[in-house]
C-alpha cells in the first residue's frame, strides 16, 4: 500500500497537448505504466506519444473510454478552474492541479463546491505525487527518490525535490510524497495528509516540510500532538525572511505576527516534531 | 496589487456606497480649487501605498481653501515611509457621531470570505484586534451562495448598530461584496465606516488589494497600477514575471520555487551570509526569464557573488543553462558565481556552463557555504 | 406567463445570442415595409401563444415585400387553435444546413436547471423525443454553480456538433443560460437553432416561459403580458390572485386549495356532474377575493349551480361567509348554491350564512351529490 | 415516537408579528407548549402572545437565547428563500416554509445550498406537521385531527385536512401529518417522509395523498414496492382534470402525457397501494 497513488492508478492528462503537458506526459509515462489519455477540448481523436495515449474532447468522453481514477491538470491558470470542475463533474475521484497562478476567488468557489462531492483535490500551485517505484503524477523528477517507508508531504515545490534528494543520497527511500501546494486555497492541506500516512500501512516515519504564512502547520502539530503514533520530522522555510514583504506565488504573506517561522517551529517541537535547521538535514533527524 | 484611497473609493461609488464629495490633485492649485468647490472645509489626504498615513501626519484637516493649500503644499513635500507623495485627495470634512471598521477579505483558512467588523474602527483597530478581539465580529460567506441580508443583519446586531441604520448597512454591505467579488479583491476595507452627525452612513476611507493572479480579467483596475511604491528592480522584474524583493545582503540568489528560494536565503544566513535578494523564476522558466533575472540582480552595486541553485523539475536546467549563458554574453559580470543544478536535464544543463567560469555545488549546504565564501572575497 | 417569438428573440438578442433580422408588424403594410427593408426574401411567422402554428398554416415564406404582404394579409386574419393571429413577425429568410433544439428549463424531479439538446431540431421534436429518446440529450446544472463552458462541450460533443461551431455554440450556450436565469425563465428554448449555409449559428425561433411567482422582480417582462390568449374571466381571476379555469360543465365550484379544488372536480365527476371551472381562491382569501371569484363563476350563463367547498386553515371560514354574503348582495345570484364549511372559524361562518338561502353539507361526497342535484334541478 | 415533530420540539416563527405568522403562532402555542420565541429583523425586543413570546432581529441571535431546535416560516414569498438560508445557517435543523409563491430559481438554489448540510426543510407551499395531542407547527387546524397509529403525508393542504377530518369522524388518529407542499422544487418529498413512517414505531399504517404532475408518486410506489413493509392506502387529486390546463399554484402541469392520475394510480396499485375513488372513502380501505 501507498498514499493516493500507486501502480493501479489510471491517469488521465488536461491539457495533454500543451507544451508542460506534454513534456511531462512522456516523462510520466516513462516512469511507469499509469497514464491511460488526455483531454485537450477540439483535439479528439488525436493520439499522443507516437501513437501510445489517445486525445479526448472532454473529461467525461475521456473517463468512458479510459475507466481513468484521477486526473492532473496542466492547463494555463485562467483555464484551470474550469478544468478541475470539470474532472469533479466526470466522476474522476482524485484530482491533482500543478497549474500555478489561479485566481483566489475562482479557488474557494471550487473548493466550495468540490466540499459537496467526494472529490480528494491536491494543489492547485504544486508539483503532485510520486510514489517511487510505481507512479509519478506530476513534475516531481522521478529519479530523485527511491522506495521506502518515510511519507513525504509539502507545501512547496522545489524545496521537495531537494529533500527528497537528500533522503535518497543517504539512502532513506519514500512511500509517498505528496505536494499538496502553495496557494492560499487549495484542496488537501497536511492534516488530511497526515491522517493517510497515520494509517499507511507502509509508511513507518512522515517529513513534513512547511513554510511561512497561514497557519496550516499548527494545525498539522494539533494533529500530530493529539492523534499521530508515527514519528514526523519537517522543515519550515523563510526562517530569514523578513517580515511584511511577500515572497512569491506561495503566499506566504507574515500578517500580524501570526504565521512566522519561529510560531510553527514552536508548535511543532511542541508536538515532538523535530525540525531542521536547513533541508537535508531532515533525513538525519530519524 | 495595492489600489489607493481614491482609487477605492471611486470603486465604492460605482457599486453605490456613499463617499464623501471629493477629488484628488497633484498640485496645490488644484488641491484648493477643488477646496473651493467643495466650500472650503476640506481633509486633505496624502495617497500613499502604505498604512500609517495619518499618524505620519498625511491626513490634515482645512478650515478653508487657503489652508488647503498651504496644507496640500506641505503634503505633497513629504515622504511616508519612504515613499514620495505625488497626490493628496481633498473630500468634504464630515462631522462624525461614530467611526465603524467593515471589511470583507480572504480567510484562507476557512477557504472563504469573511466579513470583519468592529464597533471601534479608526485608526487603532489593530491595536483593538490585538488588545480586545471581542470587538472584533468575524462572519463567513459561502463563495457560491454570495452575501445576504440577513448575514449583514447578524453583524449589524453584533457590532450594536442603532437600528435606524440597519437599512443603509445592509445594502452597504451587499454592495461591498459586490466590490469585493467583481474586482477579485482580496481586501475591500472602509476604515472608518462613518456615522455622520447628519445620520448617514459614509466610506471615509477605503483600501482595495486585488488578488494578481485575477488581474487578467480586469482590465480597468489593471490600468490603475501606481508603481511609484516599487523599487525599479521589482517593475523590471514583474515584466517577466518573476517574483523579487529586494534585500539588504550582499549575495545574489537565483532559485525556481518561493520554498526554495526561501531555503536558500535561510542556509545563507545559516552559513553567515546576507542575501541581497529574494528572486523565484517560477516554474517552467525559459531562458529569457533566466537572463532577465541574472540582469536584475546584477543592476544592485551591493551584489559580490552569486548562488544559482535549481533543482529542475517543470523548470529544465538546460533552459536555466542557456539562460545564465546569454545573460553572461550581455552583462558580462565580473563577480563570482555558485551554481548548483539538479534534477530534470541536470547534465544537459552542467555540460552547457562547463564553458563558463561557475563555481560548482552538489548540495544546497554547499552552494550556499561557498557563496558566503565567494562573497567574502569579493569584498 | 408565455413570451411571444418576437419577445424571446429580443431578450436572447440583449444576451448576445444571434437571431436573424426582423421586426413585429401588425398590419400588412408594415409586412410590405419590412420585407423591402430586409430585401425581400422573409418569412413570414404568426405570433400567438400556442404552440403547432407551422403546421396550422402560420408560418410562410415569402420571395418578395408582395408576397410578404399577402401572406401577412393572410395570416393576420387566421385563428390559430382559437387564438386570433394579432401580429406578424417578419425575419429575413436563412439558408439552413441543420436544424438543432436547444432549451434550457427547469427539471422539477433533479431540483435544478437542465440543458435539453438534440441534433434532431424542428417543429417534429416531439416525435423525436417520443420515438427516438437516445437522440434527445439532457445535461444537468448546478444553480449555484451555473452554466460551465465544458458542460456546453459535452452538449456538443453529445450531438455531434461540427468541431468548427464549439466555440460560437459554447456562448450561444453560456448566454441562454443567462437568459434563463436573469428573465427567472421556467424554459428557455430554442427550436430550431440552425446552422445556416454561410456556416454561422442562429436562433431561427425562440420560447420562454416566466416563472409567475419571479414577476415581481421582472418589471421589464411583466410590461410584455399579451393577454389575448386568455379569458377574460381568467383576466379577471388573475388580477384578484385566484387560480381560475374555465371548463364546460354546469357546476361552479369555488374551493380554496389546489389540490382540493381539483378533488371536488373529480368528486362532482364521480357523482354524475360537470365541473364549470376550476377555482382556487388560495391560501387566507379576504372577503374582498371570495366576492370576485363568486362574480366571476356567476359571469358563465351555464353555471346551473355552485359548490363553495372551504375547509379552513390558514383561510378563515368566517372570512369566505362575508365575501359570498357581499357577492350576493351585488349580484343577487338566481341559482342554487351548496356550501360546505370545515375547519378554522367554521362555526362562525356557518352562524354568518345561516340568513341566506344555502343548502348546507356536511361531506365532501354529500356537497358534491347535493350541488350535482342541484344543477339538474336547475336545467 | 413520532416523526419530526412532538411535545419536544423547541419552534421558532420567523414572520411572527406579521398578520398570518401572529394569527397561527397564537393557534400554535393554544394547541400545546412548543412555541420558544420568534423573529422579524428590526423588532427584537419586542414580545408578543401578552408578554409570553419573545422576538428577536435575527434567528442566530433567537436560536442563542431559546435553544430553539425547529422553525417555521410565514414571510412573504421574495422573502422565503433568505429565510430558509438564514435558518440553515442559525444551525436549526428542522425547517418548515409555509410560504406559498415561491420563485422557482430561488428554491432550486435554496435546495442546493441545503443539500450541502444536514438540515430538513418541509415545503414550501405547505400546511406544515400535526402530530395530535403533541404538537402542531402550521396552519393545519389542530381539532381536526386525533392521535393514533397512521402517518399521513401530503402534497395538498386543505385536502389533508379533508382527510383528517374523514380519519376523526371514523374514530382514526394519525401519528403525524406531514404536508411536503405543492411546490415543484421543495425540500421534503413523499420518499422522504415513508421511510421515516417505515422506521417509526408509532406508526402503523401510512396514507399518502398525491396529485397530478409531476413523479414523486410513481417514485415513492416504487419504494413502497421494493421497502416498505407498512399498508399504505392513497388518494390522488386531479383524476378529471383536463390534459394541459395548469391547476394553480400547485405546479400540476401534465407534460406530454407524465404525471397524470392514471398514470400514478396504475403505478400505486401495482406497488400494493389501495387507492381511493374520493378523500373520504381512504380511511375505509386499510
Amino acid at each position: 500500500m501507498s498514499v493516493l497513488v500507486d501502480k493501479n492508478t489510471r491517469l488521465l492528462v488536461q491539457g495533454i497537448t500543451g507544451h508542460e503537458g506534454l513534456f511531462h506526459t512522456t516523462q510520466m509515462a516513462a516512469y511507469s505504466d499509469i497514464v491511460v489519455g488526455g483531454i485537450t477540448p477540439g483535439k479528439g481523436g488525436e493520439w499522443v506519444l507516437d501513437g501510445k495515449l489517445p486525445v479526448f474532447d472532454s473529461v467525461k468522453q475521456a473517463k468512458e473510454s479510459t475507466d481513468a481514477n484521477a486526473s492532473i491538470i496542466f492547463v494555463p491558470a485562467r483555464f484551470a478552474p474550469d478544468a478541475i470542475l470539470e474532472a469533479a463533474d466526470a466522476g474522476i475521484p482524485l484530482i491533482i492541479c500543478i497549474t500555478e497562478g489561479v485566481a483566489v476567488q475562482d479557488m474557494m468557489r471550487v473548493r466550495s463546491y468540490l466540499d459537496q462531492k467526494k472529490v480528494r483535490l491536491i494543489g492547485p500551485n504544486c508539483p503532485g505525487l510520486l510514489t517511487p517505484g510505481e507512479a509519478k503524477v506530476g513534475i516531481i523528477p522521478g529519479n530523485i527518490a527511491i522506495p521506502g517507508n518515510v511519507g513525504v508531504v509539502s507545501r512547496s515545490g522545489t524545496l521537495t525535490y531537494e529533500v527528497l534528494y537528500a533522503m535518497k543520497n543517504l539512502g532513506m527511500g519514500a512511500s509517498t510524497c505528496v505536494g499538496i501546494g502553495g496557494d492560499p486555497v487549495n484542496g488537501t492541506n497536511f492534516t488530511d495528509v497526515l491522517e493517510m500516512f497515520e494509517n499507511d500501512t507502509k509508511t513507518e516515519k512522515v517529513i513534513m516540510i512547511g513554510e511561512i504564512g497561514g497557519s496550516e502547520e499548527e494545525r498539522a502539530a494539533d494533529y500530530i500532538r493529539t492523534k499521530m503514533t508515527k514519528p514526523v520530522a519537517s522543515f519550515i522555510a523563510g526562517q530569514t525572511a523578513p517580515p511584511g514583504k511577500r515572497m512569491g506565488h506561495a503566499g506566504a504573506i507574515i500578517e500580524g505576527g501570526a504565521g512566522t517561522a519561529a510560531d510553527k517551529i514552536k508548535a511543532l517541537e511542541a508536538a515532538g516534531v523535530k525540525v531542521a535547521k536547513h533541508p537535508e538535514e531532515i533525513p538525519t533527524l530519524f | 496589487m495595492k489600489l489607493h484611497e481614491y482609487q477605492s473609493k471611486t470603486i465604492f461609488s460605482k457599486y453605490g456606497i456613499p463617499i464623501p464629495k471629493g477629488r484628488v490633485a497633484a498640485t496645490p492649485q488644484e488641491a484648493k480649487q477643488i477646496a473651493d468647490e467643495l466650500g472650503g472645509r476640506v481633509v486633505v489626504k496624502s495617497q500613499v501605498l502604505v498604512g500609517g498615513r495619518g499618524k505620519a501626519g498625511g491626513v490634515k484637516l482645512a478650515n478653508n481653501s487657503i489652508e488647503a493649500e498651504q496644507l496640500a503644499t506641505q503634503i505633497l513635500a513629504m515622504e511616508i515611509k519612504g515613499l514620495p507623495v505625488r497626490k493628496v485627495l481633498i473630500d468634504e470634512a464630515s462631522a462624525i457621531d461614530q467611526e465603524i471598521y467593515f471589511a470583507i477579505t480572504d480567510d484562507r483558512s476557512a477557504k472563504r470570505p469573511v466579513i470583519i467588523a468592529s464597533a471601534a474602527g479608526g485608526v487603532d483597530i489593530e491595536e483593538v484586534a490585538h488588545k480586545n478581539p471581542e470587538k472584533i465580529v468575524k462572519v463567513h460567506i459561502d463563495p457560491l451562495l454570495g452575501m445576504r441580508e440577513y448575514i449583514a443583519r447578524d453583524v449589524a446586531l453584533a457590532i450594536d448598530l442603532p437600528r435606524e441604520y440597519w437599512r443603509d448597512f445592509t445594502k452597504l454591505a451587499m454592495n461591498l461584496y459586490e466590490v469585493y467579488k467583481k474586482s477579485d479583491a482580496s481586501l475591500a476595507e472602509i476604515n472608518p465606516l462613518v456615522i455622520t452627525k447628519d445620520k448617514k452612513l459614509v466610506a471615509l476611507d477605503g483600501k482595495m488589494l486585488i488578488d494578481d493572479n485575477a488581474l487578467f480579467r480586469q482590465p480597468e483596475i489593471n490600468e490603475m497600477r501606481d508603481t511609484d511604491a516599487d523599487a525599479p528592480s521589482e517593475i523590471e522584474a514583474r515584466k517577466y514575471g518573476l517574483s523579487f524583493i529586494k534585500l539588504e545582503g550582499n549575495i545574489g540568489c537565483m532559485v525556481n520555487g518561493a520554498g526554495l528560494a526561501m531555503t536558500s536565503m535561510d542556509v545563507i544566513k545559516l552559513f553567515g551570509g546576507e542575501p541581497a535578494n529574494f528572486l523565484d523564476v517560477g516554474g517552467g522558466a525559459s531562458s529569457e526569464k533566466v537572463a532577465a533575472a541574472m540582469r536584475i540582480i546584477l543592476t544592485d552595486p551591493n551584489v559580490k557573488a552569486i548562488l544559482f541553485n535549481i533543482f529542475g523539475g517543470i523548470t529544465r536546467c538546460d533552459e536555466v543553462a542557456h539562460g545564465i549563458l546569454k545573460a553572461m554574453d550581455e552583462v558580462k559580470p565580473k563577480i563570482p558565481m555558485v551554481v548548483r543544478l539538479v534534477g530534470t536535464n541536470a547534465e544537459e544543463g552542467r555540460k552547457l556552463l562547463e564553458s563558463a567560469n561557475m563555481i560548482t555545488a552538489e548540495t544546497l549546504a554547499d552552494a550556499a557555504k561557498k557563496s558566503v565564501e565567494a562573497a567574502k572575497k569579493g569584498k
